[in-house]
């Protein structure tokens, strides 16, 4: 019964991911927030490295942890204004949201437990050269997927700017 | 149970996380927070999905590849999302999701 | 199948309704006369199929057949039998006459006869169809042009017509509901039981359902044709909605499009669930005598013309379940016969209705009187009309209601003699609308009043000659009923219980 | 004879010709009526000599059928059915109208609708002939109402009137309720018989227990007398024809008199077999009678108006012919018939002259005198009254006497006083009119004058028939016994006390009369009658309170279930209908605030609804559960 090294790191991510969640949920300062936020999102980079995705674990930090918590950060600057201490308070629905998450959280881990059986134990071995296989992978036969990920990110992009750049339409647009 | 780390372990550790995100984006009042907590629910869907892949079909990427289609479709939703909140804002000053209630009759 | 008469009956009011669409806007004359001639077209084959039918061999006759959707045995399926053909003649002489009646309507004509056309298309089509999708579709047409023409040229009385169309609509979307349910229960039931899907009413007719089924399944058609025949207590549109419609609406739903519930009733539901129609048979019968007693006194009540007719005919349509719940030949001849000679007389009523109400811009008895010398021909059309409810022989209604009478009298003993004493209580609110608006000491502001003539003329002259006719020579009109009828008797004789003998029940 | 089926074809056809080409000319409207008319009636007299000179025809009529409509179970007939009743009847019928239309030249001159006046009266020949010489119960029917349609017409005829127009309507709804009756016995004996055919129906009425019960056939007759009893104007359903007096004169003196009243009479005679296999309808027939003629002829007494006394006249006297029936005399009813419509309709149309005279002044009191003015109209009218009164020999005597013999004979003793009485009061009210409008001072503020040649001519022609009808049936001359009956012909022994009675009665009725009416100058002793017995005068001067009755009853129980049928029908089915919709729109109302807009709290009861179901899923079906347990093998 010893403490395998897979075993501790492991432990180790899940608490700071769960921490670092769970101070991202109750912080009140938004940009608080935003920073342990990263601490999650780099947690979970970590977490791929264990499950042998080193690719998407970089995919991971360059994209989470990096671009999206920049782009919250951008957002926050624009909308807040004043005092950040108060910015991310809790509504009234606390009190049927707690139970609910918490009730969610029970069964999916009861189910898991259940179903214990029925997953394999150790997992296989995945190649090591992930990011070439899901290159022809994704040339291949996901190529449609591929594309239309492609098409949607211009469309967003598009109508991001769109949407952001209405401060210009909006004199004469009413 | 602490011993070996099984496919449980990941499915778990990605419903407390998908717990810990449903909670936040259900009673966070600022948009923006919600849509960090969205994130989180996205991630965990991510974890599982990776660790399935290992665990399940480790030759096919299929998990994997499904992941970083979420990310990709999560980048633009972020993107989209942050737009649409501050053309919100310039409108309504607010960035309170109970305020934004004109969906209703 | 050589020249298809029976689409070119059907097309010829949408081919005019096309030509009007190109018209200008403002040629009010050459909208009515397009119209004019599209029905008139309708009328001539009409008539031509009518006397050209082979009464000896009876059946379907004129049948065009084209499959049209193959997995669910939906094939354009047109004909006319002993029991389409007075109802087919019937449209076509109402929608003629409607044209004439509406010839005064000023605003926005154009769009008017367009769907005065395809109102008069569709319910010819129910009456063609011997396929069962067809026919729902057809009725389906029908429901929306009526719907567009009371809002915008109806007119608010009692209730506004934005109320009267929308309860018209309802009702009549409700009992396509039903309808809806009972024909998708019934083709998948068949397609079970025999395995080839066949939507024809012939070969629905010719599945053998099981009793239990053919029960649940006659309430439903009996609820969803019900409603459309304004059987009681299903029958509250039909007044509010009368008063409401403009004049040709009126005469047209009275007229026919009721009669799509008693012929949908005959046609699909007693002829595909025969042994439905014989366990609910006393239950329609209660509910058609209700219905002529009931609507027959709240017909007194009225001094609204056009609510008197409307209650009128709900009380003749009690007389037509009657018929119906009968089972036998003599009450569905009867049952069929009086639909016809109703709808000729409804739309009689309702056109001349509608000229006094252009004239003298009112329909509320107390305000009227004296009409008969002002306005003579008028009085003339209208006490046709007034003779003809209250089933005075010589006119077209008189037979079927007497045959009606004998049919149920037959059955049903007692509660047939509530529904013949209604012919009393007719009288008399007839009598009482009828005297008190054509007769007594005449108005000065109505002095000036003109008398109906030229093309207002034609709604009295086509429907009054057939009242006559009709009255006397009902061999006319039931000896091609009677071809349509006995075979569906015959088809259904096995499900009857044995005749009850009047001797019998006293 | 055999072109009988022209005799009511030649009105039709006039009706159309006056409907559709000649109306805008009232003159050659009124020629082509007449002509036609007359036409008719010289066939009518051909067809009636030939049957008359042709005993054939007494036990086996002339039947003509052509097929109408049918089906499986009802098939209909109509024809021409020829016998000397009918023989008799389109005789009569085609007489005094031809008589009363040329009486209506002058009655109607200048009159707005003197065309469509005379359209009326054709097309009312037409469907009185056509009844008459009906083959089949439910061709009768429909001329039965056609009639009645054209009585109806004509009673409104001066439409614009509030009077006549109500009176009009009151004869229609009247006989309806009379006639939804005699329909129901039609419905049963086609149902039960299978056929309406008068010719088959008698020779199965013999047997009629093979196909149903006594008691249903007796059922059958009464529903069957019901109508003549509306038709003819039998109490209870008298009150239409004295309203009935609104329309012109001539029409009551042809419609209301001599011919469409007595299609009542006509129809019991026709199915006579219905009602002699069963006693009680035959007694039902006979006290009907005999209560309407005494009924009606009391009321008649104190009447003020002279059309409305000669109408109550009429309901009498169509009592006397019920009374006939009932006792079992198809021959002294129709004797009765056919005299009655000679000097009824004489009395009428000298009515219709007087009022022409005095410029429709119709009370009795206001006139006096008139004899010596209008002396053609005075006395055809007192031949009239010697008539209807039952002096001998005038018609009226012999007709009077066949019945009070019948009655007598057949042992209804207590019908018999009652009929007695009934031909005393007779006389007596006959008289008094006479006595009061022609006889006594002349009123000075009246300046009668007699009527046109069109008018008296008639009259002379009438008089005649009303002196001579009687004779063709004396004991000593027993022709219409021969030719007229039930079964088999009937001779009674002429009985001598029963005629003695009978016309002392009537002799004893003038003799009152005129004691109180001519003789007493200044009526003292009448208005003290009156005064003693004032409230019983009030109730028969006010016709018994029967219309009072039947008016509260239309108005309080008909209009009064009908205003709650209405109300019930707006209130509680609509009611239901829209607080359907209201419950619809109330759902929709109040199911709208669900809809806060608010995303989050969608989002929760979103996820809530997903963790209901995965528990559903998992907890409780075992192949869900293997679902949700995801790929597992």
């Amino acid at each position: 019964m010893e403490l395998t090294l897979e075993a501790a790191a492991f432990w180790t991510l899940a608490a700071v991911i769960i921490v670092s969640a769970l101070l991202v949920v109750t912080g009140k300062n938004i940009v608080h927030s935003i920073l342990w936020l990263v601490v999650t999102f780099l947690g979970i980079a970590g977490v791929f490295i264990m499950l042998d995705a080193m690719f998407l674990a970089a995919v991971q930090v360059l994209v989470y942890a990096g671009a999206v918590c920049i782009m919250v950060v951008f957002g926050v600057m624009l909308t807040q204004r004043g005092s950040m201490e108060k910015s991310s308070l809790f509504n009234k629905r606390v009190i049927i949201a707690a139970p609910l998450a918490g009730l969610i959280l029970a069964v999916a881990g009861f189910l898991a437990a259940v179903s214990k059986e029925s997953v394999p134990l150790s997992g296989g071995t995945v190649p090591a050269d992930t990011v070439s296989s899901i290159g022809e992978w994704m040339l291949t036969r996901y190529v449609v997927p591929f594309e239309a990920a492609a098409i949607l990110l211009l469309v967003a992009l598009i109508g991001a700017v769109f949407l952001a750049g209405e401060v210009n339409t909006d004199a004469d647009g009413r | 149970m602490l011993m070996g780390v099984s496919a449980v372990h990941f499915v778990l550790l990605s419903a407390a996380l998908f717990g810990i995100g449903l909670f936040g984006a259900l009673v966070k009042k600022n948009a923006i927070s919600v849509l960090i907590c969205i994130e989180l629910m996205l991630n965990a869907v991510n974890i599982n999905l990776v660790a399935f892949n290992k665990y399940v079909t480790p030759g096919t990427f299929i998990g994997q590849l499904f992941a970083i289609f979420i990310i990709t479709v999560a980048a633009a939703e972020v993107g989209v999302a942050l737009a649409i909140i501050i053309a919100i804002f310039r409108h309504r000053l607010s960035v309170n999701l109970d305020d934004f209630d004109w969906l209703k009759w | 199948m050589g020249f298809p008469v029976l689409t070119a009956c059907l097309l010829a009011p949408l081919a005019a309704a096309l030509i009007l669409v190109f018209l200008p806007k403002d040629e009010d004359k050459l909208h009515k006369w397009v119209a004019a001639a599209g029905t008139f077209v309708s009328l001539a084959i009409s008539l031509y199929v009518y006397f050209a039918y082979n009464k000896e061999l009876g059946g379907l006759q004129f049948v065009e057949r084209v499959p049209w959707i193959k997995d669910l045995g939906v094939t354009y399926f047109m004909g006319v039998d002993g029991l389409s053909l007075p109802m087919l003649l019937l449209t076509n002489l109402i929608g003629f006459s409607a044209v004439f009646a509406s010839w005064n309507i000023k605003n926005r004509t154009k769009e008017f006869f367009v769907l005065l056309l395809i109102l008069i298309a569709g319910v010819m089509g129910t009456f063609i169809a011997q396929d069962v999708f067809i026919f729902l579709l057809f009725y389906e047409v029908v429901v929306i042009p009526i719907y567009l023409m009371v809002i915008i040229w109806g007119s608010s009385k009692r209730v506004t017509k934005e109320y009267a169309g929308m309860k018209l609509t309802i009702y009549l979307l409700i009992g396509s509901a039903f309808l809806l349910a009972a024909v998708i229960a019934t083709f998948v039931k068949s397609v079970q039981i025999t395995g080839t899907p066949d939507m024809s009413f012939k070969g629905l007719g010719q599945v053998a359902f099981p009793e239990q089924f053919q029960i649940y399944m006659f309430l439903l058609m009996l609820i969803g044709f019900g409603s459309l025949l304004s059987m009681w207590p299903f029958h509250s549109w039909s007044p509010d909605g009368y008063a409401g419609a403009p004049t040709a609406v009126s005469m047209i739903h009275a007229g026919i499009l009721k009669k799509i519930g008693g012929y949908g009733l005959i046609r699909f539901a007693v002829y595909v669930m025969p042994a439905g129609a014989a366990y609910w048979a006393p239950f329609i019968a209660v509910l058609g005598v209700i219905g002529c007693a009931y609507a027959a006194m709240g017909a007194l009540a009225q001094k609204d013309l056009k609510y008197v007719v409307g209650y009128s005919s709900v009380s003749h349509m009690g007389y037509v379940l009657l018929g119906v719940a009968a089972l036998s030949v003599v009450g569905i001849n009867g049952a069929v016969a009086n639909m016809f000679a109703h709808g000729v007389m409804a739309a009689l009523f309702f056109s001349m209705i509608g000229f006094i109400y252009e004239k003298t811009h009112t329909r509320w008895i107390p305000d009227l009187g004296g009409l008969a010398r002002q306005v003579p021909r008028l009085a003339v059309g209208f006490m046709m009309a007034a003779m003809a409810s209250l089933g005075l022989p010589g006119l077209v209604s008189f037979i079927p209601e007497f045959t009606i009478f004998v049919g149920s009298f037959e059955r049903f003993g007692l509660l047939a003699v509530v529904a013949i004493a209604g012919i009393i209580i007719t009288a008399l609110y007839v009598l009482r609308a009828g005297a008190n608006t054509l007769f007594g000491p005449p108005r000065e502001e109505y002095n000036h009043l003109k008398d109906i003539q030229g093309p207002e003329m034609v709604p009295l002259v086509v429907l009054g000659t057939v009242l006559v006719v009709g009255g006397l020579l009902p061999a006319l009109l039931f000896d091609v009923i009677n071809s349509g009828v006995e075979p569906i008797m015959a088809h259904i004789a096995d499900y009857l219980p044995a005749a009850v003998q009047i001797g019998g029940k006293y | 004879m055999h072109h009988a089926w022209l005799v009511p074809l030649l009105p039709a056809l006039s009706f159309l010709v006056i409907v559709f080409i000649t109306r805008p000319r009232p003159k050659l409207s009124a020629a082509v009526s007449i002509a036609c008319m007359l036409g008719s009636f010289a066939l009518a007299a051909l067809a009636a000599y030939g049957v008359f000179t042709d005993n054939h025809f007494q036990h086996r009529p002339l039947i003509y059928d052509v097929h109408w409509f049918g089906m499986q179970g009802l098939n209909v007939d109509v024809g021409i059915y020829l016998d000397p009743s009918s023989a008799m009847m389109i005789f009569m019928v085609t007489m005094v109208a031809s008589l009363v239309q040329i009486y209506s030249t002058g009655y109607m001159k200048g009159d707005p609708g003197y065309p469509v006046f005379f359209s009326y009266l054709s097309l009312f020949a037409a469907a009185m002939l056509g009844l008459i010489l009906s083959s089949n119960l439910l061709q009768m029917f429909i001329f039965w109402e056609l009639v009645g349609l054209c009585s109806y017409l004509l009673i409104g005829f001066y439409s614009h009137k509030i009077s006549a127009r109500e009176a009009a309507k009151k004869a229609f709804i009247t006989c309806r309720v009379a006639d939804f009756a005699l329909l129901l016995g039609m419905l049963a004996i086609q149902i039960i018989f299978g056929t309406l055919n008068l010719d088959e129906l008698s020779e199965i009425m013999p047997h009629f227990e093979n196909y149903t019960t006594a008691g249903m056939m007796t059922l059958i007759a009464v529903l069957v007398f019901i109508g003549p009893v509306g038709k003819s104007g039998q109490f209870p359903l008298h009150v239409w024809l004295p309203d009935a007096m609104e329309g012109p004169t001539p029409v009551s003196a042809l419609i209301h008199a001599a011919t469409m009243v007595v299609a009542g009479v006509y129809l019991v005679g026709r199915t006579m077999f219905l009602f002699t296999e069963v006693e009680p309808a035959m007694h039902l027939v006979a006290v009907t009678g005999a209560f309407t003629a005494f009924f009606a002829a009391t009321i008649a007494i104190t009447q003020r108006e002279i059309k409305r006394i000669l109408a109550y006249s009429t309901v009498s006297q169509l009592g006397y012919m019920m009374l006939a029936l009932g006792v079992g005399s198809l021959t002294a009813s129709f004797f009765h018939l056919w005299t009655h419509a000679f000097f009824k309709a004489l009395m009428f149309l000298g009515a219709g002259s007087v009022l022409h005279a005095l410029h429709h002044k119709a009370d009795v009191w206001e006139m006096g005198g008139l004899i010596k003015k209008m002396p053609v109209t005075g006395w055809t009218f007192v031949v009239g009254g010697l008539a209807i009164a039952g002096i001998p020999p005038f018609a009226g005597f012999w007709s009077k006497d066949e019945i009070l013999l019948a009655t007598f004979l057949e042992g209804h003793y207590v019908l018999f006083a009652l009929a007695s009485c009934t031909a005393f009061l007779t006389a007596f009210y006959i008289w008094r009119m006479i006595f009061l409008a022609f006889f006594g001072a002349e009123k000075p503020e009246n300046h009668p004058h007699e009527s046109p040649g069109s008018m008296t001519g008639p009259l002379l022609v009438l008089a005649v028939m009303a002196t001579a009808a009687g004779l063709i049936g004396t004991p000593g001359n027993p022709l219409w016994q021969n030719w007229i009956f039930f079964g088999h012909p009937h001779h009674g022994e002429p009985n001598i006390p029963i005629m003695l009675i009978s016309t002392a009665l009537a002799a004893a009725g003038i003799g009152l009369a005129y004691l109180l009416y001519l003789k007493d100058k200044d009526k003292a002793n009448a208005r003290a009658l009156a005064g003693m017995f004032r409230p019983v005068y009030k109730l028969i001067y006010n016709k018994y309170y029967v219309d009072e009755l039947y008016l509260w009853f239309n108005r309080k129980i008909v209009d009064g279930s009908a205003r709650m049928t209405y109300l019930f029908d707006i209130y509680v089915v609509d009611g239901i209908v829209n607080g359907v919709g209201a419950v619809t729109k109330g759902l929709g109302q109040n199911l709208r605030c669900v809809q806060t807009g608010k995303m989050q709290t969608y989002a929760l009861v979103f996820f809530l609804a997903v963790l209901v179901i995965t528990v559903a899923l998992a907890f409780t079906d075992s192949s869900s559960t293997a679902l949700v347990m995801g790929g597992a093998k």
